[in-house]
């Protein structure tokens, strides 16, 4: 069952979300971004994933909005007497809610939140497997890191690669050969 | 077992990191840095090659845990054509760029993340991991693609990213929904798991939609096409031919891997519609991208809704699901790989030449530039599928499987398709063999046009300072394949049975 | 839009003092703090990412406080290329090292010491921590001395 | 009906805010609005995986004396893996914005797409 602490977090969540889509001044957008990021990490928080819960405060909520932010300042800002929201993209509006109907459709098949029988927590040589051995194979008490840097090491590796990239990508976007 | 497999993707990470050290201290030491490790990859790809030819399906589980709990790289019969296509073009566009340019070393390190990315997606066995390369590709790619001196390529670039993003996004999704389902992310495992949680399920049904949607959008079939021609057409020409050679093969292929290897004709024998949905898409995609195509008068964008056309009926090949049209769907991905870089290629080096970039200007091009009309004409025909080349084997092949499948209209629409893509390259060969270059068409010095950006739109010629033998003869290799693989059906063919046989033959 | 920028880049945001002096005690606790979650991700909650994401947030507090121009200066690109190219290919060699020694990629346990596991998984970790710190100050750099529009210079 | 929501509240929430990037993706003429949207869109999957990382009673996945149910560290892993990707898509689709702003003068998609078309 939803705890208050849960219910309440999800409505902040969905409502900052709300509040992103249809302020129509940027700045405006971004700092509801954030706070729904902050959101975000909190119910990380309920939902047992300390490492995520870091990672979204740290990341999303951090490095993101001041990426965003310095976007602003590197361009200015379209005066906005005209009013506080955006006006509705009817098509897009269809787009988006054919999607949801269809996401929707499966929803009734998805285990409960938190069931012990679910396939993806019973999975004998994934879920079960890690949480019995991990600490055994690796001599790491943290799952989360045992998992990330051992077992799917690959993957890892291939983040890091990804946030190289990134960085690279930049000096090519902006012709540069340097950072600084 | 063999290394070769993970150095495959470890190796132009290395050189990545070495291209951007050594500009620290030397500005133009990524070519060479380039050309090196692509040579390496290529000489890997090949070892993999020879080991699956020999030993047939290869797998290595990283880190040294099994699958499911590791993750595991996948070298088969589909995997490893795939791995050696990426080495080989990735060396012939090193070749290509060292002339057309761009040169920084920034440049040169994207460009072999991308190409270690590419690799990374064909040998990969795990479907999260498959999402990690996916964006690393996609990162590169959005970048090479703003790399170029307009404005346009940003924006292109852009929309690319927005595009792409949402696709790998649901691809990530779907990854959580056959999660859902079974627990686990490895694919053979997923295959039995899926199974085992029904075909109907509702899970297992979000998890193909998504998947397969998500990697749709990377293959840029219709009507989700939209980011393709703009990011093609806007890129400089080097990455042009890299990306159109490339980056939508290796995601049809992904498609592949999904469909025989995540879902087996198991799945699409308990729902129908999936391939159906699957038949129809790639149905209209054959024929809205050669339509769109005719309607084009600059060169890389007619090849850009080429490559529309051309994918859909690589993704109806797999779609099929009959083990000739299958063969033919793998010939027809590595064929159009190798044509339509050459093609890219081929484009560049006449814009070098003339600074002809659309279909007007390349009225007398026989006369002005022999060799590379000669080049355009044989590419060009051999997409239209003229036997013998590859163009025809690929579709013939699938057409062949179409009607054993008893799906008349596919065989149907890729007769269509052929006929509307010979308009369009008939267009061509008409303006550059049979109409004469008047004044104001004729554009001399070309260089100097591009230049000064005066060029027509989507020109950005790089630092395109003339043409080299190299550039000519990248285009000249890319016709003779092309031609080569044309007789190398049946072999590619009895090559493919061992792998192919494991997906229809249960 | 040069001109503009160039002015913006000579003057810190703030010139308080308050601020800077403050910044300089925190700055080596945040580094510590972020070194320490770095470690500290085989036993605990913490890692790389979220490590190197906490240094990266102490050199924009000090970009901040003592204006982006000098602390440009302090941290050159050539710190931040080696640092993002050596963290991956610390990740890269502690990956191919076992393959030298007859065991498959990023397999730790080959290297036969004590913990060589979670000696593996920390250095990997650290790695992780120089790519993400001296990326994501890269990208503060970058995205804030703006675009200049130079043409052909790629 | 009202079961769904009681037992799978954060799915559906997940896919609300999906619904929401996407419709900031394709709607919103702001292309740095369309970034955060791409943003939207990928934190509601975000919240798709950890929920399914949740089992009754469980303490995160960190070893300890005494906790009998941990929760699963693997959709664990693979966010922490998706929001690092995430954050440089972000800062290489807000580069980008920054010089197309540096060209164009202006963040409207449809302003762009005009002046595309004009030369």
């Amino acid at each position: 069952m939803i705890t208050l602490l849960e219910a309440a977090l999800l409505a902040f969540v969905l409502v900052s979300a709300a509040a992103t889509i249809v302020l129509r001044d940027v700045l405006a957008a971004i700092v509801a971004f954030g706070a729904y990021s902050l959101g975000l990490a909190m119910l990380w928080l309920t939902l047992q994933a300390p490492d995520v819960a870091l990672t979204e405060a740290a990341i999303g909520a951090g490095v993101t909005t001041v990426l965003f932010i310095l976007t602003l300042t590197k361009t200015v800002r379209p005066p906005t007497e005209e009013s506080v929201f955006t006006p509705i993209n009817w098509s897009a509006a269809g787009v988006a809610v054919l999607f949801a109907g269809a996401l929707l459709w499966t929803v009734p098949a998805i285990p409960a939140i938190g069931d012990p029988t679910a396939p993806a927590w019973t999975n004998p040589e994934v879920t079960q497997f890690y949480l019995e051995s991990a600490y055994k194979e690796t001599g790491v008490e943290n799952v989360v890191t045992a998992v990330l840097a051992a077992y799917r090491g690959f993957d890892t590796f291939g983040e890091a690669v990804v946030v190289f990239a990134a960085g690279v990508a930049v000096l090519v976007v902006i012709r540069e050969e340097q950072f600084t | 077992m063999t290394d070769a497999i993970v150095l495959a993707v470890v190796v132009p990470i290395f050189g990545a990191m070495l291209s951007l050290i050594a500009g620290l201290r030397f500005d133009r030491s990524g070519w060479a840095i380039a050309a090196l490790t692509c040579l390496g990859q290529l000489a890997t790809a090949g070892i993999i090659l020879a080991t699956v030819v020999r030993d047939g399906r290869q797998a290595y589980a990283l880190a040294g845990f099994q699958p499911p709990a590791g993750i595991e790289l996948v070298a088969d019969g589909l995997s490893a054509p795939v791995v050696v296509l990426i080495a080989a073009v990735s060396l012939a566009v090193v070749v290509y760029a060292r002339q057309a340019g761009p040169r920084g070393n920034a440049f040169y390190t994207v460009y072999l993340l991308l190409c270690g990315g590419l690799a990374g997606v064909a040998l990969t066995g795990d479907i999260f991991n498959m999402y990690v390369f996916l964006e690393i590709t996609g990162l590169a790619a959005y970048a090479l693609v703003a790399s170029g001196d307009s404005t346009r390529s940003a924006v292109a670039g852009l929309k690319y990213l927005v595009l792409g993003t949402i696709g790998a996004s649901l691809f990530l999704l779907g990854a959580g929904y056959a999660y859902i389902a079974t627990g686990t992310l490895n694919m053979v495992d997923l295959s039995e798991q899926l199974a085992a949680a029904g075909y109907d399920s509702r899970l297992v049904l979000g998890a193909f939609g998504l998947l397969v949607t998500g990697l749709l959008v990377k293959v840029a079939l219709f009507p989700v096409h939209t980011w393709q021609p703009k990011a093609y057409s806007s890129a400089p020409d080097s990455v042009s031919v890299y990306i159109s050679a490339l980056v939508s093969t290796v995601a049809a292929y992904a498609v592949a891997r999904v469909l025989f290897t995540v879902f087996t004709p198991a799945f699409f024998a308990a729902n129908p519609v999936a391939q159906t949905a699957l038949l129809y898409a790639a149905a209209v995609s054959i024929v809205a991208g050669s339509v769109l195509a005719i309607l084009q008068r600059d060169l890389k964008r007619m090849l850009a809704y080429s490559s529309v056309s051309q994918f859909g009926m690589v993704v109806a090949g797999f779609a099929l699901l009959s083990q000739s049209a299958a063969v033919g769907g793998v010939i027809h991905l590595i064929g159009h790989a190798v044509l339509k870089g050459g093609l890219f290629a081929a484009v560049g080096v006449v814009a070098a030449q003339t600074g002809a970039r659309s279909v007007d200007e390349y009225a007398g091009l026989a006369g002005r530039a022999p060799l590379s009309a000669a080049l355009v004409a044989v590419l060009g025909l051999s997409l239209v599928g003229v036997p013998p080349s590859v163009g025809f084997v690929g579709k013939f092949y699938i057409a062949v499987g179409a009607v054993e499948a008893g799906e008349w209209p596919i065989a149907v629409v890729i007769f269509v398709s052929t006929v509307l893509t010979l308009a369009y390259f008939a267009r061509i060969i008409e303006r550059m063999y049979f109409a004469h270059s008047s004044p104001d068409t004729a554009v001399e010095g070309g260089e100097d046009v591009a230049a000064d950006g005066g060029g027509p739109p989507g020109s950005v010629a790089g630092d395109g300072d003339g043409v080299t033998p190299e550039m000519v003869a990248v285009v000249v290799v890319a016709a003779v394949v092309a031609v080569t693989l044309g007789f190398a059906g049946s072999a590619i063919e009895s090559f493919l049975e061992p792998t192919l046989t494991e997906v229809f033959g249960r | 839009m040069s001109e503009r920028n160039t002015e913006r880049r000579e003057r810190p945001y703030t010139e308080s003092s308050v601020i800077m002096s403050t910044v300089r005690v925190v700055a080596p606790f945040v580094f510590t703090y972020g070194l320490f979650v770095m470690f500290h991700g085989a036993d605990s909650s913490g890692g790389g990412f979220q490590g190197g994401a906490i240094i990266a947030a102490m050199v924009l507090m000090l970009a901040f406080a003592f204006g982006i121009e000098p602390t440009r200066r302090w941290f050159k690109n050539t710190a931040i290329v080696l640092l993002a190219t050596g963290g991956v290919l610390a990740f890269l060699f502690i990956g191919i090292g076992p393959l030298v020694l007859g065991g498959t990629f990023l397999e730790y346990e080959v290297y036969g010491f004590k913990k060589a596991t979670k000696y593996g998984i920390e250095g990997v970790e650290l790695g992780i921590g120089a790519v993400v710190a001296s990326v994501i100050s890269g990208l503060f750099f970058a995205i804030a001395r703006g675009f200049e529009f130079t043409e052909g210079q790629l | 009906m009202i079961d769904l929501l009681t037992t799978k509240y954060n799915y559906i929430a997940a896919i609300l805010l999906m619904a929401g990037g996407l419709y900031m993706v394709v709607g919103d003429r702001n292309l740095v609005k369309k970034v955060i949207g791409m943003n939207l869109f990928q934190t509601g999957i975000f919240l798709f995986f950890i929920t399914t990382a949740f089992v009754e009673d469980g303490r995160p996945p960190v070893i300890q004396e005494g906790t009998e149910t941990y929760v699963s560290p693997l959709p664990h892993v693979l966010i922490l893996t998706a929001i690092v990707v995430g954050v440089s898509l972000t800062a290489v689709a807000l580069t980008l914005i920054i010089r197309i702003y540096s060209e164009y003068g202006t963040l409207r998609e449809d302003v762009i797409t005009e002046m595309e078309t004009d030369d």
